[in-house]
Order: structure tokens, then sequence, then C-alpha cells
């Protein structure tokens, strides 16, 4: 198979899909969502807060965040990749093209992804911006609680948008099952004793925030993996659901009546 | 002897006025709503959390709350049971959120507006679909507890009844809020779920930031910004419990400024909602 | 099994709701004409045939391929969905572009094909206003657009004219004909029968899931011999016509069902057809008009499907 | 009147779906028709005042538009969309809406059940509209329409999608309701036979602006000197024969249009007879709603429409 030829569908599929995701009336309420930390550091500074640094930063970032905020916009973002097509009525304009059904999962993810981190990282490196400045601390004294944060980012975003992609094949209703799992499951998890929080995608999220930066909120949270290796669970954890999504999609049939 | 095969016949009585059309969308509606297994659950589950915590913070109080006086101030307990908070918003989500949505998805909003009936007609008929729903959960959970408390002998009839009465008054105040604003959120898409998920982050999207900013860097003030904050002041404010983070006035200007506006903006978004088709 | 679609016992069931039931045919190369009432399983067996659903039973061939989870095979063919639902965000251009590089074509290629097949079907204004501006006509026209587009070898076109005002009706006729006399082929489902007969006398009659006859109009109107053909003439002088036309054998039946006319049937329409202009010069016969009510397409779906 | 408007206008962004239209419709079963876009659906509901004008002014029955209630009082509207509640039952939803149009319980009930009766919704009546066929959702929608007995039917595309079976069926209803004394039907379409069977009286628009109208009978006639024949075989070599033999002939959308004289129809079948061509169709040149159609509003072309 032509392989340039097969790039030439990858990049059309990926450049509709993140068009979609950044411009309709969707993009712009979810870029209002994502930009939530840097309206939180603007207000901060504005109001002239003293107590206002990098540690205040987190100890708010971390539960409105991961908790809300990150969740929130890769589900939006994660169910209109392929259920709304199929509520839509528009997939056989896909399925009728020379690209399998799997191919078609898998490159609109790519256009989620970098369609996510658009909305995502830059609200974030600016809200760092903002805190360091009014703190008057240097810019390069804080790195680790960006590193973090974005590492937190990348990976969250990677691996819910994967798990939000199966769900979206395997249910007619992924956002409300979204929803249920992101808002009960994700934040009621962590508080619950034993193995438990290991099955929720927040533990490892918060396990490389703590494990990457020396004073914050998280110093204390107990786990006992490693940045890294929450990291490699995560990575592990993205490709098999994504995997799994496309196995399940490539089954799937679509009886929209018509 | 004749025979009268299906002709068609005409109308002899005269048509009804407008109130009866639209009483007749706010039955319907909610018979409808009635019939739906997830609103049944809201609506048992909901009432039954409510009024059973409220009336459990009544009976154990007293013993709980060694030497405070037995008067009106204690009636602002329940009102602060997240338990409303929480239903409503669920009920606000399950059956608020397809009012509008539901009607734009399957066009049969197209029913609705070619009948002799306003826009104004039909948004209130679903608005007061709605409202009896949260005010199941808002209201008749609080107004039972003082009354149990009367006759369980707790408390005077007079301090029971005027808390009954504050109860049916706040209770309004928040019923009119969050049905306003799921008649907003449902007008403003024709997928139900998103409505559904715009009333969830109103509750929890403004509550938890508001408090945790608020405690944060103590600027009391951002409290206002939670409806859910707003509506504890004013409690208290009815209840005459003095300190409280934020006062009672001007969060019911703000609640009852942020109710206004939803229904406006609701209107106009549907005056806006010129279907186009070719 | 040389035909573009062929169809062997395949049924298909949306759980109890009847898809298509043992349906067996086979679509010769040209144009056939899909006709059939609500729910007789066009829709289905056009969504199999593309790949959206999978068959429970039997054995579906499109070009000679099993269309499900054949991306290969997608290339060859251009689908016009019943449904006018399309990307509301796009402009008609883009639409048609984008849906033309996902079939390989390099995007410079793929612009002149897209204003090349805008073009054809009329909508080279449109095709910088979105899609959800357009009117149904306008989406019909931007749907076969896109079917046709990267020139396949076969379309399969659910319903391509309804909606459409006359004007475009016209319009997607003559493209769908200009595609099969450039060697194209095509399957088309429509209701609207005195369309599909200006189109094509090829049809498969497709109802409750079972394909009940297919072939040529006329000739499948033949095999009904329970209706021998019925051929009005108007005449002046009606005894003469019919004493000229007694002497076919293959006349059944002549009445006068009025003054100036006289009805005859026939059971072998075509040979009668042929000898009439003869006998009428030769006889001299004041023959000045002529109409058979039930050799349509509408006749055949009426007795076959009541 | 019907309906008159005076410099009626309607604007969507650039587009002005209705176009300064000023028209004066009689009483009874009038026919809207033109191509797609030409602004029909938007005229229906400026009418209905679903739409507010962006100038002018219009009346239905002497009603101003501009105060929605009373004319929407006369009005039965039948959408050309899909329009239907699928978790209701049929008999639900057409009470339902009787009572949303002022009816009391008892007579929606009643009328409820006469009128989908009437359209042929027998037993399904108590099933999901979910489950209905496309035949069966097109009955249903006239029956809401028809339930509260309205002045005024406004039907828009009721035939489209429909199979032949049930074409023919919401065919005959339709007859049914135009024969009614003292009730008027406003029926917009693109199926132009079935607006020819039903109406007396048509309306031809594009790009928002009335570009003919009048009794239908005496804009088709027309053409009583032209023939129409329809030829199995080839056309163009049975029309050249016509001409060597000076008969006025050309190749329509329709089939061959020849000039009516003496003993052309003899010609006809002479010059089939020598190209050994089949003659399908001879009659007269019944000017189809369609071919007037056709005609006028390809003088003004309709570019992207």
């Amino acid at each position: 198979m032509k392989l340039a030829e097969e790039l030439g569908k990858a990049s059309v599929m990926f450049a509709m899909t993140l068009r979609y995701l950044l411009s309709t009336r969707r993009g712009i309420a979810t870029a209002a969502l994502a930009a939530v930390p840097l309206l939180l550091a603007g207000s901060l500074a504005v109001a002239r807060v003293e107590t206002f640094d990098i540690l205040l930063f987190q100890i708010l970032m971390v539960p409105l965040f991961l908790q809300v905020v990150l969740i929130f916009v890769t589900l939006v973002s994660a169910t209109a990749l392929i259920r709304e097509e199929i509520e839509d009525n528009t997939l056989p304009y896909l399925l009728t093209r020379p690209v399998s059904k799997p191919a078609i999962a898998l490159y609109k993810y790519t256009g989620y992804l970098v369609a996510v981190l658009v909305l995502l990282v830059p609200p974030l490196v600016l809200a760092y911006v903002v805190t360091q400045g009014y703190a008057g601390d240097p810019l390069g004294a804080e790195l680790d609680v960006l590193a973090a944060f974005l590492g937190a980012t990348a990976l969250g975003g990677a691996a819910y948008g994967a798990f939000f992609t199966l769900l979206s094949v395997l249910t007619r209703r992924p956002l409300v099952v979204g929803l249920l799992f992101g808002f009960l499951w994700e934040s009621v998890v962590g508080s619950i004793p034993g193995d438990v929080p290991r099955l929720s995608i927040i533990h490892y999220l918060r396990s490389i925030l703590k494990d990457m930066i020396d004073v914050g909120p998280l110093a204390g949270y107990p786990t006992d993996v490693s940045a890294a290796a929450a990291a490699a669970i995560l990575i592990a954890f993205t490709i098999a659901a994504l995997i799994l999504a496309m196995v399940v999609f490539q089954q799937s049939e679509f009886k929209q009546k018509a | 002897m004749s025979i009268s095969l299906p002709r068609f016949t005409r109308r002899e009585t005269p048509l009804l006025g407008r109130s009866h059309r639209v009483r007749a969308i706010v039955f319907a509606g909610l018979r409808r709503e009635l019939r739906r297994p997830a609103a049944i659950f809201a609506i048992g589950v909901g009432t039954l959390i409510t009024t059973v915590s409220s009336i459990f913070f009544v009976l154990f109080a007293p013993f709980l709350l060694q030497g405070q006086p037995l008067d009106l101030t204690f009636f602002y307990l329940p009102a602060s049971n997240t338990a409303i908070l929480f239903f409503v918003t669920l009920m606000a989500a399950i059956v608020g959120s397809g009012l509008v949505a539901d009607d734009l998805r399957t066009m049969a909003l197209t029913l609705y507006l070619s009948r002799p009936i306003t826009q104004a007609d039909y948004l209130t008929a679903k608005a007061a679909i709605l409202g009896p729903l949260v005010a199941m959960i808002a209201i008749l959970p609080l107004a039972i507890t003082p009354i149990v408390a009367g006759l369980l002998g707790l408390f005077a009839w007079t301090i029971a009844l005027h808390a009954v009465g504050l109860y049916l008054v706040i209770g309004v105040v928040l019923t009119a809020f969050y049905s306003s604003i799921a008649l907003f959120l449902s007008s403003l898409t024709s997928r139900k779920a998103y409505a559904a998920a715009g009333i969830f982050a109103v509750t929890f999207g403004l509550t938890i930031p508001a408090q945790l900013l608020a405690s944060a860097i103590n600027q009391p003030a951002l409290l206002y910004l939670s409806p859910w904050e707003d509506f504890l002041a004013i409690a208290r404010g009815a209840f005459g419990v003095g300190g409280g983070p934020i006062d009672w006035a001007p969060a019911l200007i703000i609640l009852l400024g942020e109710t206004v506006f939803a229904s406006l903006a609701t209107y106009v978004r549907m005056r806006a909602l010129e279907v186009i088709t070719g | 099994m040389n035909g573009i679609v062929d169809a062997r016992t395949v049924s298909k069931w949306y759980g109890e709701v009847l898809g298509l039931n043992a349906f067996a045919a086979s679509f010769g190369p040209g144009i056939t004409g899909l006709v059939g009432p609500n729910g007789a399983g066009k829709s289905t067996l056009f969504k199999l045939l593309i790949g959206q659903l999978r068959i429970d039973q039997g054995e579906l061939r499109l070009l000679g391929e099993n269309p499900w989870n054949n991306a290969r095979l997608k290339r060859r063919i251009g689908y016009c969905p019943e449904s006018n639902e399309l990307y509301g965000w796009l402009t008609g251009e883009e639409f048609v572009e984008s849906l033309l590089r996902l079939d390989g074509i390099r995007a410079s290629a793929a612009r002149t094909a897209a204003r090349g097949a805008l073009e054809t079907v009329g909508l080279t204004d449109a095709k910088d206003r979105r899609l959800r501006t357009f009117s149904r006509g306008m989406r019909q026209r931007a749907k076969l657009a896109q079917a046709l587009a990267h020139e396949p070898e076969v379309l399969i076109l659910d319903e391509p004219l309804s909606g459409a005002d006359p004007l475009a009706r016209i319009n997607i006729l003559e493209t769908i004909a200009k595609f099969a006399r450039d060697g194209g082929h095509a399957i088309v489902s429509t209701h609207v029968l005195y369309e599909v007969e200006r189109l094509t006398q090829n049809v498969v009659l497709i109802h409750n899931g079972k394909a009940i006859a297919s072939g040529d109009i006329h000739a499948i109107r033949g095999l009904i011999d329970a209706h021998p053909h019925a051929v009005r003439l108007m005449t002046s002088t009606p005894r003469d016509v019919a004493q000229a036309l007694a002497g076919l054998d293959h006349v059944v039946s002549i009445e006068f069902p009025a003054a100036e006319a006289v009805l005859i049937r026939t059971r072998q329409p075509d040979v009668f057809y042929r000898e009439l202009p003869g006998i009428v010069v030769d006889h001299r016969l004041d023959v000045h008009g002529l109409e058979s009510p039930d050799d349509s397409l509408d006749a055949v779906f009426r007795y076959l499907v009541g | 009147m019907l309906v008159e408007t005076r410099g009626l206008t309607k604007v969507f962004g650039e587009i002005r779906a209705v176009d300064d239209l000023s028209t004066a419709i009689p009483e009874g079963a009038i026919g809207l028709v033109g191509p797609n876009g030409a602004g029909k659906t938007t005229l229906l509901r400026l009418l209905l005042g679903l739409v507010q004008p962006t100038a002018g002014t219009g009346s239905v029955l002497g009603h101003d538009i501009a105060d929605g209630i009373p004319v929407r009082e006369r009005i039965g509207y039948m959408p050309e969309h899909d329009c239907l509640i699928p978790e209701m039952t049929g008999i639900g939803l057409v009470s339902y809406m009787a009572r949303v149009s002022g009816l009391d319980r008892n007579t929606a009930m009643s009328r409820a059940h006469d009128v989908l009766q009437f359209v042929g919704v027998e037993e399904e009546r108590y099933r999901k509209i979910a489950e209905y066929s496309t035949g069966m959702k097109q009955k249903v929608k006239l029956a809401q329409a028809m339930v509260h007995d309205p002045a005024v039917y406004i039907f828009d595309e009721p035939t489209t999608g429909l199979d032949p079976r049930g074409r023919t069926e919401m065919l005959r209803l339709l007859t049914t309701i135009a024969s009614t004394l003292g009730r008027n039907m406003i029926l917009s379409s693109h199926l132009l036979p079935d607006v020819e069977a039903i109406c007396k009286h048509v309306v031809i628009l594009d790009g928002g602006r009335q570009i003919a109208a009048g009794d239908l009978s005496r804009l088709l006639a027309g053409a009583r000197d032209r023939l129409r024949v329809d030829v199995r075989g080839d056309r163009d070599r049975v029309a050249q024969a016509l001409r060597e033999a000076n008969v006025e002939a050309d190749v329509g959308p329709t089939g061959l249009r020849i000039a009516r004289r003496a003993g052309v129809e003899a010609e006809v079948f002479r010059a089939a007879r020598s190209v050994g061509a089949e003659v399908r169709y001879m009659g007269v040149e019944i000017r189809s709603l369609e071919e007037l159609f056709l005609e006028t509003v390809r003088q003004g072309e309709a570019g992207g429409r």
C-alpha cells in the first residue's frame, strides 16, 4: 500500500478533525473552559492577592484542573470524534472512502490529541508565566511544576481521549457515561482506601505531580508509583484502549434508521 | 336511517383561550415526565433523602447542639443540607435538559409554534413543567420538617409555621433559579446531553472553585459567584443566623438577577431561532 | 456472477424488524432502478453494499468483492445516502475536495476534480457557501457531486430525486445518464417512478425484503399475463380500426369504451406496437390519438405490490 | 381573499428568501410551486408568524400576520420535515396538539379519533410514533393539522418521500379536503402532477418573487394546437422524417412536440414506420404544469438555487 497516499489520507482526516474541534461553536466553548487556569491566575494577580505564588497556584489547580477542566475538555472533544458523526448521519461519507474503519478512528484520534493540547497547553503556560511574574520569582525557578502539569495534561489528555473514544464505540450515550465516570468515579476514588485508586487515571496523574514537584499540595499523596512508572502505565493504557476502540469500531454496524 | 361514512366533521365549539392551551402543555409534559424511569428515580430518591435528613437534623440536633436555644435560627440547618443541591441539580439535568432540546432535535417545536400560542407561552409552559418537579425537592422536604417538629412538640407552633413560610420563600427562589437556568441551557442545543452537562457545570463548576478560591485567598466576596452559597446566605438571612461569610441582601439580588437574565436570554434565543430549511 | 451486484439469499434483520429476507437478485451493467414501497429493504440493501451494515446470512458481491470491511473496494464506488444531513460547517467545495483527498487523490488534482464535479451538478455559484445554508435540492446535488468526483465504476444512489424540483431533477437525471453513457454503472432507488422510466428500462422490484421481479420493465409487464396489455386508440372510425386489428392473433379482446375510441388488449405488446404504424398506413386508418394506461412502471408496481 | 401581501420581504444573511412579494391569492385550493430555495417554505412560515418579515405586510383571511394568534387559530400546518414526538402514540400526539390548539379535553379526544379514522390510521394509532413507517407519519402529520378544523390548511410537501401506494392515498385525502366547502388549502410541492390533480389556482415562485400566478386550467390551456408523441426507437430520426414531410416537430424533455394540422397523425405513423420506430403515446399536448414550470423558470436561469 503506497505509504505516501495513506499519509495523505491521514493528514486530511487529521486536519478535518482539528478544524471541527477548534473552529465550530464547540471549539469556542471548550477553549473558554480550557482557559480557566489562565483566568484564575490573571484574576488573582489583578486582585493584588499577596499570598498568590506558585504554591497557592498549585493548591487551586490540582482539584480544579485535574478533576474538572481536563475531564470536561477531553470528554466533549473525544465523544465528538465518532459518536457525533454517527448521530449526524455523516459517517457514510467516510465509510465509502478507501480508508479502513480502524484507520478512521486512529487518524481522528491524532487530530483530537493535537486539538486538546492546543486547547490546554497555552493557557497553562501563560498561567505559569503570570504566577511567576506576579510573585517576582524568576521564570526558570519552578520549571518542575510547569513540566509536571504539562506532562499530566499530555498523558491525561491521551488516556482520557482513548478511554472516551472507546466509550463512543461501546455505548450510544458516551457523554452521559463519561460524565458519570469523570465526576463520580475519578473524583471519589481518590478517597477510597486500599488499591481501588489504582483503577483510576487520576491516581497516576497525581503520582506524576507528586514525584516531579518538590514542594506542592500532593507531597503527602499516598502512592508507590514513580512519575516514570505512572507515565508508562498511562501510555500502555492509552494504547490498549485505542486498539480496543479500533477493533470494536471495525466490527460495529451502524443501524442508523435513515 | 342514514349511513355516515367517516366524513370529516366540522368543529362546533369555539377554541378555548391561551391559558387553557398553556395548561394543556404543562399537564401533558408533567404526565410524560412522571412516566420516565429516570425522572421517577430522581424524584423518589431525592425527596426521600432530603426529607429524612432534614427531619434527622431536627430530631437529633437538640442533643448535639447543647445549649442552643430552640428558636427560628435552628431551622437554618436543614436548609443547608447539600443533598438539596445535588438532587435539585440532578432533577434539573434529567428533566430540564430535554425541555426545549428534545423539541429542537425532533423539530416538534414547529408543531407548537404553528399553534395559536406565543413563544412566551411555550417557554412559560415548559418552565411550569420543571418548576413543580424541582420544588418537590427544594420546598416539600423543608416544609414538612417544621410540621413534624411541631407535631412532636419540639417547637412551638408559632415558630414551626413561621419556618414553613420562610422555607416556601427561599425554596421558590432556588426553584426559580434552577428552572430558568435549565430552560436556558436546554434552548441552546438540540443535544440534551450537553445541556445536562452545562447544568452540572453551573452547580459544581461554580461552587467548588468559589469555595476553594475564597478560602485560599480569604476573599469571601468570591462566594457570591456560587448559586449555592447565595442560597445559603439567603437562608441565613431568613432564619436570622448571623456570622456568615456573605450577607443575604446582595446574594438575593444576584440570584434573582441571574434568574431574570437567564429567562430573558432564553426568550431572545427562541426568537432568534428562525429555522431555515430550503 | 458477472453482474455489478450479485445477491444470493441475503438476509438482514434489525432485531425483529425485517431488513432483507433471502433477497436474491443480480444487477446487470448500466443503470438499474431499485423500486419498492417504503420499508421494502432498499436502504438496507444499500447500507450492506457500502459496508455500513453486515449481512446476517447469504452472500453479497459488489463488483465481485465482499463489501464488508473492504476499504480497497470503496475507491471504485460512489454513494449518495438518502438522508440530507451533511457537514454543515464545510463549504460545498471543501466538502467534495476533502472527500476526494480521502480517496487518495493529491491536493492539487483534488481541487480541480472537486470544481469539475460541482460544475457538472450546477453548484458552481454555491461552492463557497456553507452546506448548512443549502436547500434540499442543492443538498441532493452536493451529495451527487461527492459521489461522482472520484470517477467511480458504480454509483449507488438512494433516493437521489426526492425533494429536488423539476429543474434540479432534470439536471440530476442528465448527470446520471451521462455517467452511464461514459461506461459507468448505477443503481438508483426512487419512489418517483415516472422519473426512473426516463432513466432506464431495467428495474429490480423489491417488496418485504425480497426481489419479486427484475429485468426490463416491459419484459416484466409482459410476464404478468394475468393482465394483457390495454391500448386505447382514438379514432373517428372505431369499427374500421377494430376490423383491421382483429386479424392479429395476439389481440385478446376489443372494446368500444367511447364513440371515438377503441380499446384493445394484447398478449404481445411489442409485436403490436411494431406492426401498428404499418397497419395504420396500409389501411389508411384515421388514428389521431394513442395511449397505453398500463404499460408503465406505475402499473407494474401496482400489479405486483398492490 | 385568502392571502394578500404587499412588498413582503425576508432576508437571511445575504440570501433574500422572499423578495418584495406582492400577491393576492383567492380562496380555494391553491398550488404553491417553485424551484428549491424559491422561497415557498419561507413564505409559508411568514404567513404562520413563525418568522418575522424583514419588510412589507401580509394578511390571511383579512387577519394581519403581525399579530400571529388570530391567524394561527385559523390555520392547520403540516410541515415539510419530520416533526412528530417519537415517544408519544398517534392518538396521544393528535389529541395533545388539539388541546394546544384550544380544544377542551373531550372534544380533542373525539376529534382526534375522527381525524385519524379519516386519514386511515387504524389500530396503529395506539402504537408509539417511533415505530411508524414514513407513510404513517405523513398521515399523522396531516391529522394534527386537521384536528382543530381550521379554515386554512397549509401543506408543505405532503407527498414527498411516500411510495406510490402512500402517495395515491395521500392524494385521495387531499382531494377530499380540497373539495370541502368553506375550507381553503395551500399545497406547496415539487411533485407538480400532484398539484395539477388537486389545485384550481397556482402561484409560481422563483428567487423569492412571484413569476406567474393564475387559474390552473387557464395557464395550461395554451397549447391545444400542439400534439405530443412518445416514440420508442430513434426519436431524432423520426423528427427528421417529419420535418422532411414539412411537419413542424421538435424534441422536448417529455417526448416529441408536433405542430397540429390536418392529417399530421398519419404523417407520424408513416415517419415511425419508415424509421422502424414505435409510437407509444400520441395525444393532445397537455401542457403539464412541469413543462410550464420549466419554461417560466428556465427564462430566469436558476443558478446555484
